[in-house]
Order: structure tokens, then C-alpha cells, then sequence
């Protein structure tokens, strides 16, 4: 099974990485661009889990390791059975 | 003969290259802001390192796309030197100058320390006084330090021995373990085709004073000097 | 709307409110309830401490500024000055050890650059929790990163510092950070507003609704509502800060402003306070004009937020246009918010509406101060007893056991993650006693080291005060500089604890005493207390940041033997001291005893007389003795040695082998010179009253130590320097 | 409008970060995680842009600015038309 989990800082957090980069884009003429935040996002290939398994799996491991729950908030979604 | 020293928003090694060019080595040298268009009649440019713009999105990228960047550009084409320390080399790959880009160090940390760099190619300007196969003693200090290309570029490096410096132990052997940051071929160095644009992680400024521990990176900037002429 | 519930969540107790009502002649808004808050806050205010820091010496021939300004001033000749302050950041780096440290780096930072310095050191002294637990590796990992990530990217060096594992850091680890930075001694900054009608200007960062409270959370015990305290994370951005350093220095340098101050904890009511309390002015700001990062942020939200990356700058009035551009330049705004006013109130507008109308005396000066109830512990009686240990069968093994004690053990694994060298000033001695920083365009350079030892100060506050400072001079000693100036901090319980603030006022003492007796001025310094979670209190750990001088660069020690064939010399004396020590804690897994005594004026003889006999050349090296004793001291040297040479010691001392070799009596020092030195080093020993004794010759390919005629100790070099350099490593590695 | 592109290494490209958060979760028991690769994501904010325009502008900054085509591929999608 495929799953890809998305992991970006809650909206009330800073995200000078995200600001940086729309600062970029400015200078390089998109002035459409009002506001980027910037993420991360694991693409995940599980073995032998059915997806009730998975449905558990997938958020405790975000929760407990790909994301800091303090500043980070996640979502998921499966992107292949099987 | 004159050296430009690029200062990007974040740009931390600007001083200290300043400071040993014209404090060690009594050269001529001026500061060059990221936002202008002029040169100023430089002779030589060097990319300092640094973190230019926090290196938020990738090391080095979002320096490439300033104004002054553009001129660099030109002035290479012309066949202007120019060299890229660390996050210097970074914004010249990201630029184009040079083949390839930088991923994370295999270990993925940050590595402050010194390693062992042979000198594979004394033919530029920028090694010319080193004897081939002469071993380096520098520092290096960064997160993003492994060289990548794709196999039909690194074909083409090797061929045209563009690969200046590579990581290898004290006594010139490439390794493994050497190869602090996991570069492809353990490339510490690379210049482009024609000879006059090169980029190197380790920093030569940090290894030009016997009280700060190493003098071995002297050979880069007395190269240069030298080449000017 | 203002009850007691609410009184209690400000922290405050309700005699301190009813003196805030006394003193503004009627109820606070909430707003105004949140700024005493924040002001009145163990953290901002220093109510319990204050009493006991005056015991502090300040003074000196070469202090420019002294405790009370951002960070401290010594005047270091060439008409330059050394700034330099220790700061805490603690309860951030345990909820979220990246961002914690990361801020408190920038925090840090901006104390030494608001002055008009421009920083060129950074060290961090770390506590953390026994690495066996998964829990303290991520926290110290995530600490480290935080660091390297902050300091690297704005390119200021992490050169040293120090960590200790222990498990009462287990769920309060600390993280205290230092920064050093050297201005022109006629161009400081300070944190005044004089003159009616200058503007404010709020530069840097927008305001979001970060840390709302931070300074309020450092000034309370942590418990089970840690979840709730969470959203106070702040996020730093390194780079922005680079851009407010180059500006700041900019504008400075071009003399366009009156007074600059930095808004760390307690944001922009403690800078506006402050500036206003400082220069007897007021200040008057609108909060509409203020960049805000959020959606509708409420004046109290504003007035609390701690967003990192903003300044607070008074210009001169004519200059503003100037400013603006310059912070332009960098990419930053400048924004006129406000402006300084007479009749000495905050006056906080929204809008359109006043929102906040207070007399600054109020705030700042008339703040409660306590003397806390102070009480001997109980622990104490059972600790000094450490009863009989039993001799080690192996001395072998315990050496290298001891030597990868991660408390002793290399700490490489850190030191890498930091770009130590930026700047090209580090004179290169990994390793090092302290950490050597030249002063370019002189021959001098500044040595700065961070020492405590929680153990000792556990068993023996006012020892293990005393110890701090004597260890951290003899750091210096021992890579060739005099001790200039001294910084602190004090990282303590709960002060509502009458043990705790019997341990505080003791640390203090002996830390007071051992200034006073090495003659070096307290400059300054931070003092944390509410290091407890869920009631346990961690050890008491003065943490001491001394910086000193060496007056040439060519009488720069280190501890790494020289030659093959150099004599070893002790300086000190071998006393049977155990109690306190790392090997009864590691090896026989008791924090116990009494913690090795000492005389100052014993100590202060052997520093003099190690700093003179570098300074006659007469020494190749120089290494301290400290954690794990002797043994462990003569393991370094030799491990930092060139091709890592050998040592054979031969000592007579009749006692305790075990004593002998891990016992950590003060005041020694291992020093190697050249045989042709010997008669002219024992003279000169003799003269000036310090005891040396020949130990040994540096050379060989092992490691071996005897006792009279007994070898204890007999290991290849090769095989210490695994132990040492692989624990931490080891440790970490991802199988 | 809001957009959400998604940056990652090409698959030809070793990704040590991926294999570390995998290993790490292996440690932590997770075996059935064959594979983890990481990348980056972006949501960016636009105004006053049409969807077509759009459909223009993102491969364009994706291509220039925020992915490095060197080493990584971007994907991306409109999250919130307007
Ligand atoms: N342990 C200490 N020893 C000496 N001075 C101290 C100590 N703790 C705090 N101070 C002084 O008290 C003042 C206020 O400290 P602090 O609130 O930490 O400053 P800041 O708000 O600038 O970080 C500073 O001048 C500091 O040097
Ligand atoms: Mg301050």
C-alpha cells in the first residue's frame, strides 16, 4: 500500500521558510503570490497491512515521529491499495 | 588586479574571505552588494559561503536569482574567474555555472571539521600552484555537501577532468570514510569546461594562518594571484 | 471580569494585586493585568533573587558596565571592549528541544548586539538526562540540531561549552547559552528613550501570538498541564536575525539612534518598560501601527506576544529617514510605532482607544522583591555519607569504563554539528581547556570556557560555587589566560521552596567568594529557577561563563603532549577525595560524599604559577584536572597528542588507588615540559609556594600507571581512544 | 486560490533522509514500512489569477524556483479555485 502523509506548521506557527520564498517570488515578478507555507511530505510504502491497520498506523507514526505535534499538524491519504 | 566579494542576505563568510585577501595576502579587494548590476572592474569574483537567504527552499538557490547573479553570469561567459566557496559552489550549481547539485550529507548533519583533500587537476587557475596529487588539509562546515549529477554528467566531468578536489585520507586515497559528506566520485572541488568558474566546499580563507591551524589553503588563493598576474 | 481565577493564571498572588491596584489608584484592565504579569514574573523581575546577587562582585578597573544592562562590558585595551552574557533557555528546549534552543541562541544574540557588539563567539552549557533513555537522546539530538541550526546559519561560532548527564535532568534538561561579541569601546548601545519625542521604531519580525506567556512559564514548576503550555513555542528564524544583526550594526555604526533594545521574553512591554524606566521617560505606542503576522490580535495578545527577531530603537528625530533606509536595505522595515514622551507612563493606544495608561515606576521599580524562607535540606544528611566503596578488581576496566562515561567521554559528535571555525578568529585546539578567539589586529585573544558541577554543588552548594569559579579560571590557566570577567547562571528549584533558596544562597556564597579571592568582576548573568517537574527539583547548577585574556598569541597551551620524552609534571596535591565524584557515580553508582574541598588561595597560586611559566615558555602543555581525576586527565593529553602519544606515570602517593587515579582534587594541573626545563620549573614552584612533582615521561604507544611499584593502569593509547572518542557516537549511531 | 505542489528527489536519487525516518521506524517496531521517500511540499496562495494563468504560473515557478530539476520532480494541484 501507498500512502502519502503531508506535514506542515500549524497555522499560527511562523514559517520563515515559507516566507522567504514568497519573498522570492516577488522580487522574480509573481506578485499573485500572496502567501506560501512550506511542508514536508512522506510517501510511504506499507507491506502486509490492511487499511484498517493502516488507518491506525499511519497516524500514530505521525504523530510520534514524522511530525512535532507542538508546531506541526498532518494529513493523510492512501495513494495505492493493496 | 582586483577581487569582488558577493555579499547575499545571509551571507557569512564575506568577511573572512575580505579579511584574508586583503589583510594575509594584500590584495585588492571590494565588496560587491547582491542587488547591484556593477562589477566594478573586478578581475576575480568570489562567491563567499554562508547561508544566503537562511538557505530556506535549497541551499544556494534563492541567491542564484539575483540581480547581481545575472552580471556573474555574463562575466563568466567571458571567461571572468570566478570561485564558489561552499555555499558559493552551491549557488553556482544551482545557477548553472556548474554541473550538478548538492543533496544533504549522508549522515545528515551538519559537519564542521577538517578533511583531507587531494589535488587531482593543477591545470586551473585556481590549483595552478599546487603539485598534482598534493594532499590539502581544510575545513569544511556544511549541511548540504554531497555532490550529485546524473551518470551522463559525471561522465563528462570525469572527462574533461573537471573534478579539481576530492575528499581522500592524509595520505591521498580515496575511501569511504573520507568521503565525510557521501559526494559522488568524492568531489570536494569541480571547475566547469572552460576552466575559469570553480566551486569547492572546504573554505580555503578558514586554512591561511598557521595560528588558526592549517595553511594549506593558501595554494587556492596564490593560484589565483598568480593567474592574475 | 478580573477574579481571583484570573489573578492566579497571571502568576500573581493576590497581595500582588492588590499592591498593583494600590499603586495605579484603581483596577487594571486586562491588558494592563497581563504587562504586571509579565513584569512582576519571577523571570523578568528577579523578586527572589535580587537580595542575594548584591552579594556579587562587581567591581573591577576594567568594567565599562556591570550587572543591569542586557549583558555586561570589559574594556580589553585597543580601545575595545568584550560584551558577553549567559542566558537560559530551559523550559523551551524541554517542550520542543529544536526550537527551544534555536531561540535561545537568537535570544542570546540579540542581548550582545543590542549593545552595539557584533558577536564572535557562541558556547552552550548542556544538561540532559541519562542517554540509556530514548526520551533524552531525541531531546539532546534535537538541542544540539537547534543550536547548529541557529548559529550556524547566522555565522557565529560555536567554540565550546560544556555537557553533563544526569538523570535529575531527566524531565528538565538545561540549555544555557553564551555569546560574547566585541564592540568599540566609544560606540555602546543601551537601552534608553531619552528625549520627548523621538520616535519609536519596531523593526524586524511581525508579531504573531508566539510564547504568549513564555516568560510566566519560565517562572513556574512544570506538571501536568504541560500539553496546555505547548502553543508557547516559538519558531526562530536564524536568518532574519542576520539580516537585524547587519542592520542594527549599520545603523549604530552611523550613530542615527538614542537607545536600542531587544524583544526577547516579555516582548514589547518589557522593551518600552524598560527604555522608558531606564532614561526616567515614558512612551507612547500605537498598536495598530504594529506589523502583525495574525488576524485580529487583541492589545493583550500584542502587548505579551514573544515573536523572536524584533527590535525596539529609539532614533533621533531628524535621523529617521536614514534608519528606515538602511533597515530597507536589509530587506527589513522599520516602522514608526510610537515615541517617547514625558511624564514618565506607558501609554498603549488601539484603535483609535487608549488601552493601556501606567506609570512605568510601577512596572519596573516598585516590583515586590522577596526574601525567601531559606532551610538546610534533609537529603543533605544522608548524602555527604558515601560509607566504604569497594577498590575495583580491574583498574584497566574502570579507566576505560570511566573514560566513556559519556560525562567524560569526547563530545566530538556535538562539536561537529557546530561551525566552530566562521569568522577565521578560532585558534584551533579541539579539544581545548577553553576555547581561544584572536582579537584580529592585535596579538591577543580572548579565552572563554562555561564550568559547573552539579554534583558537588548538590552534596555542597557552597563548594561547588567555589568549584565553578575555580575550575573555570583554571581552564584558562591551563591554555595561557588571565580571567577578565565573569558571567552566571543560576539554574535552580522552585525559590517557593525553602531548600531550594538555602541551596542558592550557599552556590552564591562560595560563587562571591572565589571572585572576590581570583579578583574577577561579575558582569552580569541569568538566574533560572522553577527547574522542577512534577515536585522534583533538579541539582542545583551554577553554570559559570568566564572569559579572560591572553595577552600573546604565541603562549597559546594546549592539553596534547608535544614531543615523545617530555617530563610530567603535577602541580597540586593528591588528596584521598572520592565523594562526588564521576567514578563513585558511574561506577559505583552513588552521588555521594563529600565533594573534594578546596583552598582558594592554594588554587589561585597554582593558576598563577601556571599562567607565568607559559608565559616564560617553559611549558609544551597544559591540562587541567577534573571530572575522573587524574587518570583520565593523563588519558587526554595523551589521546590529544600528535600520533597520540604514550605516557608512563610512576606515582608515590600512598592511599587509596582508586582515590589516587579518579579522585577529583582541585586545584592540579598536568603540565609537560622539556627536560632542560626541569631545574628552572621546580625553582620556580619552589618561589612561589606551589608543589610540583615529577610524575612521569610523555612517549611510548600505551597508556601505564603505577602506583609505588604496582601498575594499575596498562592500555594501548589506541584502545583509550576508542573508549573516549566512540561513546557518544556510539550511542547515536542508526543501526 | 490555493495551491498545494508537491516537490520530491527523483526516484533515480538516493534519499537518505527517507531511509533514516524508515529506519528509524523500524526501530520503533513498524516493520511493515518497506519504503520512505521525503520531499517537500507548498501551498501557495494566489489572487487575481485565472485558472488558466495559474495552469501557467506553477509549472513555471515549480520548474524555476522551487524544485531543482537536477534532482527532483514537482506535481501539483488546485486545492481551492477563486
Ligand atoms: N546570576 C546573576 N549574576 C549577576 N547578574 C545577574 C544574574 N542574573 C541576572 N543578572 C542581571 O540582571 C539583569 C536582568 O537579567 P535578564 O532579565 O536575564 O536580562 P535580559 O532581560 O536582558 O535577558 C541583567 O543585567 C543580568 O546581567
Ligand atoms: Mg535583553
Amino acid at each position: 500500500m501507498k500512502v502519502r502523509i503531508l506535514v506542515s506548521l500549524k497555522d499560527s506557527v511562523l514559517d520563515p521558510q515559507g516566507q522567504t520564498v514568497r519573498n522570492a517570488l516577488h522580487t522574480l515578478g509573481y506578485e499573485s503570490i500572496k502567501d506560501v507555507r512550506q511542508g514536508k511530505v512522506f510517501e510511504i510504502e506499507l507491506e502486509g497491512v490492511s487499511q484498517e491497520e493502516a488507518a491506525k498506523v499511519i497516524p500514530e507514526i505521525s504523530d510520534k515521529v514524522l511530525a512535532n505535534p507542538i508546531i506541526e499538524k498532518f494529513s493523510w491519504q492512501i495513494l495505492e491499495k493493496g | 588586479m582586483k577581487f569582488g566579494v558577493v555579499i547575499f542576505p545571509g551571507s557569512n563568510c564575506d568577511h573572512d574571505t575580505f579579511y584574508v585577501l586583503r589583510d594575509i595576502f594584500k590584495q585588492d579587494a571590494i565588496f560587491l552588494w547582491h542587488k547591484e548590476h556593477d562589477l566594478k572592474n573586478v578581475d576575480c569574483i568570489i562567491l563567499p559561503g554562508g547561508f544566503s537567504y537562511g538557505d530556506y527552499l535549497r541551499s544556494g538557490s534563492i541567491a542564484a536569482f539575483s540581480p547581481l547573479m545575472q552580471e556573474v553570469k555574463e562575466f563568466a561567459f567571458k571567461g571572468g574567474l570566478v570561485l564558489g566557496i561552499c555555499n558559493g559552489f552551491q549557488v553556482l550549481l544551482e545557477l548553472g555555472l556548474l554541473p550538478g547539485a548538492m543533496l544533504r550529507n549522508k549522515n545528515l548533519k551538519f559537519l564542521c571539521q577538517y578533511v583531507h583533500l587531494r589535488v587531482d587537476n593543477t591545470d586551473t587557475p585556481f590549483t595552478s600552484t599546487a603539485k598534482k596529487g598534493q594532499v590539502l588539509r581544510i575545513p569544511i562546515a556544511h549541511y548540504d555537501g554531497n555532490y550529485y549529477s546524473s551518470p551522463e554528467t559525471i561522465q563528462e566531468v570525469k572527462k574533461n577532468n573537471q573534478t579539481v578536489l576530492r575528499y581522500s585520507d592524509a595520505r591521498g586515497r580515496l575511501s569511504d570514510e573520507a568521503n565525510v559528506n557521501g559526494s559522488l566520485e568524492c568531489i570536494a572541488g569541480l571547475i566547469n569546461k572552460s576552466g575559469n568558474v570553480m566551486g569547492m566546499m572546504p573554505h580555503p580563507e578558514r586554512a591561511s594562518e598557521a595560528l588558526l591551524g592549517s595553511e594549506d589553503g593558501r595554494i587556492i588563493f596564490e593560484s589565483l594571484i598568480k593567474s592574475l598576474g | 471580569m478580573i477574579d481571583k481565577k484570573v489573578i492566579a493564571e497571571h502568576n500573581l498572588t493576590p497581595e500582588e494585586y492588590e499592591k498593583i491596584v494600590e499603586l495605579i489608584d484603581r483596577e487594571p484592565n486586562i491588558t494592563e493585568l497581563g504587562i504586571f504579569s509579565l513584569m512582576w514574573s519571577e523571570h523578568c523581575s528577579y523578586k527572589s533573587s535580587k537580595i542575594h546577587l548584591k552579594k556579587l562582585p562587581v567591581e573591577g578597573k576594567n568594567v565599562i558596565q556591570g550587572p543591569g544592562e542586557n549583558a555586561g562590558i570589559i574594556d580589553i585595551g585597543d580601545g575595545l571592549a568584550a560584551v558577553f552574557k549567559i542566558e537560559s533557555h530551559n523550559h523551551p528546549s524541554f517542550i520542543e528541544p529544536y526550537q527551544g534552543a534555536a531561540t535561545g541562541v537568537g535570544g542570546i544574540l540579540r542581548d550582545i548586539f543590542t549593545m552595539g557588539a557584533r558577536p564572535i563567539v557562541l558556547q552552550d552549557a548542556l544538561r540532559f538526562g541519562p542517554l540509556s533513555k530514548p526520551k533524552n537522546k531525541s531531546i539532546m539530538e534535537g538541542v544540539v540540531s537547534g543550536i547548529s541550526g541557529y548559529g550556524n546559519s547566522i555565522g557565529i561560532p560555536t567554540v565550546g561549552g560544556d555537557v553533563y548527564f544526569n538523570d535529575c535532568y531527566s524531565l528538565n534538561p538545561l540549555v544555557n547559552v553564551f555569546a560574547l561579541g566585541i564592540a568599540k569601546k566609544d560606540k555602546i548601545f543601551y537601552a534608553k528613550a531619552e528625549g520627548a519625542g523621538n520616535p519609536v521604531l519596531y523593526v524586524g519580525a511581525k508579531t504573531g501570538r508566539d510564547g504568549i506567556h513564555g516568560a510566566t512559564m519560565a517562572s513556574a514548576e512544570f506538571g501536568k498541564d504541560l500539553e496546555h503550555k505547548r502553543p508557547n513555542v516559538q519558531v526562530g528564524d536564524p536568518f532574519m536575525e542576520k539580516l537585524l544583526l547587519e542592520a542594527c550594526l549599520e545603523v549604530m555604526d552611523k550613530d542615527l539612534i538614542v537607545g536600542i533594545q531587544d524583544m526577547g521574553a516579555a516582548g514589547l512591554t518589557c522593551s518600552t518598560t524598560e527604555m522608558a524606566s531606564k532614561s526616567g521617560t515614558g512612551i507612547e505606542i500605537d498598536l495598530d501601527l504594529v506589523p502583525q503576522r495574525e488576524e485580529s490580535m487583541t492589545p493583550y495578545e500584542m502587548m505579551l506576544s514573544e515573536s523572536q527577531e524584533r527590535m525596539l530603537i529609539v532614533a533621533k528625530k531628524d535621523r529617521v529617514e536614514e534608519v528606515q533606509r538602511i533597515f530597507a536595505k536589509w530587506d527589513l522595515d522599520a516602522v514608526i510605532i510610537g515615541k517617547v514622551i514625558e511624564g514618565g507612563r506607558l501609554k498603549v493606544k488601539f484603535g483609535g482607544k487608549t488601552v493601556v495608561d501606567l506609570p512605568v515606576r510601577a512596572i519596573i521599580d516598585l516590583c515586590p522583591v522577596y526574601e525567601q524562607e531559606s532551610r538546610t535540606p534533609r537529603y543533605l544528611q544522608s548524602a555527604i555519607e558515601l560509607g566504604s566503596v569497594p577498590e575495583p578488581d580491574d583498574y584497566n576496566h574502570a579507566f576505560l569504563t570511566l573514560l566513556s562515561s559519556p560525562t567524560i567521554s569526547e563530545k566530538e559528535w556535538v562539536r561537529r554539528q557546530y561551525d566552530h571555525m566562521v569568522q577565521v578568529n578560532t585558534v584551533f585546539l579541539p579539544g581545548a581547556d577553553a576555547a581561544v578567539i584572536r582579537i584580529k589586529g592585535t596579538n591577543k585573544a580572548l579565552a572563554v570556557t562555561l564550568d559547573g558541577n552539579s554534583l558537588y554543588t548538590y552534596l555542597e552548594p557552597k563548594t561547588g560555587g567555589k568549584i565553578a569559579v575555580a575550575e573555570a579560571c583554571r581552564n584558562l590557566a591551563c591554555v595561557g589566560a588571565r580571567p577578565i570577567g565573569v558571567t552566571n547562571c543560576l539554574n535552580f528549584g522552585s525559590p517557593e521552596k525553602p531548600e531550594i533558596m538555602w541551596q542558592f544562597q550557599e552556590a552564591i556564597e562560595g560563587i562571591a567568594l572565589a571572585c572576590k579571592i581570583f579578583d574577577i568582576p561579575v558582569t552580569g548573568g541569568n538566574v533560572s529557577f522553577y527547574n522542577d517537574t512534577n515536585g522534583i527539583s533538579i541539582h542545583p547548577t551554577p553554570v559559570l561563563g568566564i572569559v579572560g585574556m591572553v595577552d600573546d598569541t604565541r603562549w597559546i597551551t594546549g592539553p596534547g603532549f608535544k614531543s615523545n620524552g617530555d617530563i610530567l609534571i603535577l602541580l597540586g596535591e593528591n588528596k584521598e577525595e572520592l565523594g562526588g565524584s564521576e567514578y563513585v557515580k558511574s561506577i559505583h553508582r552513588m552521588e555521594k560524599g563529600i565533594p573534594p574541598q578546596i583552598d582558594l588561595e592554594e588554587e589561585k597560586r597554582v593558576q598563577e604559577f601556571c599562567l607565568e611559566a607559559i608565559s616564560l615558555g617553559l611549558i609544551e602543555s597544559a591540562h587541567d584536572i577534573s571530572e575522573g581525576g587524574l587518570a583520565c586527565c593523563l588519558a587526554e593529553c595523551s589521546i590529544l597528542s600528535k600520533g597520540k602519544m604514550g605516557i608512563s606515570a610512576h606515582l608515590k602517593d600512598n592511599m587509596r588507588s582508586d582515590a589516587l587515579l579518579f579522585g577529583e582534587s582541585q586545584s592540579r594541573i598536568v603540565i609537560t615540559s622539556k627536560e632542560e626545563s626541569r631545574e628552572e620549573i621546580f625553582h620556580l614552584a619552589r618561589e612561589r609556594g606551589v608543589k610540583a612533582m615529577d610524575i612521569g615521561k610523555s612517549g611510548g604507544e600505551r597508556i601505564t600507571i603505577s602506583q609505588r611499584d604496582k601498575k594499575l593502569i596498562d592500555v594501548p593509547v589506541a584502545e583509550a581512544a576508542k573508549a573516549w572518542w566512540e561513546a557518544i557516537p556510539e550511542i547515536f549511531r542508526i543501526k
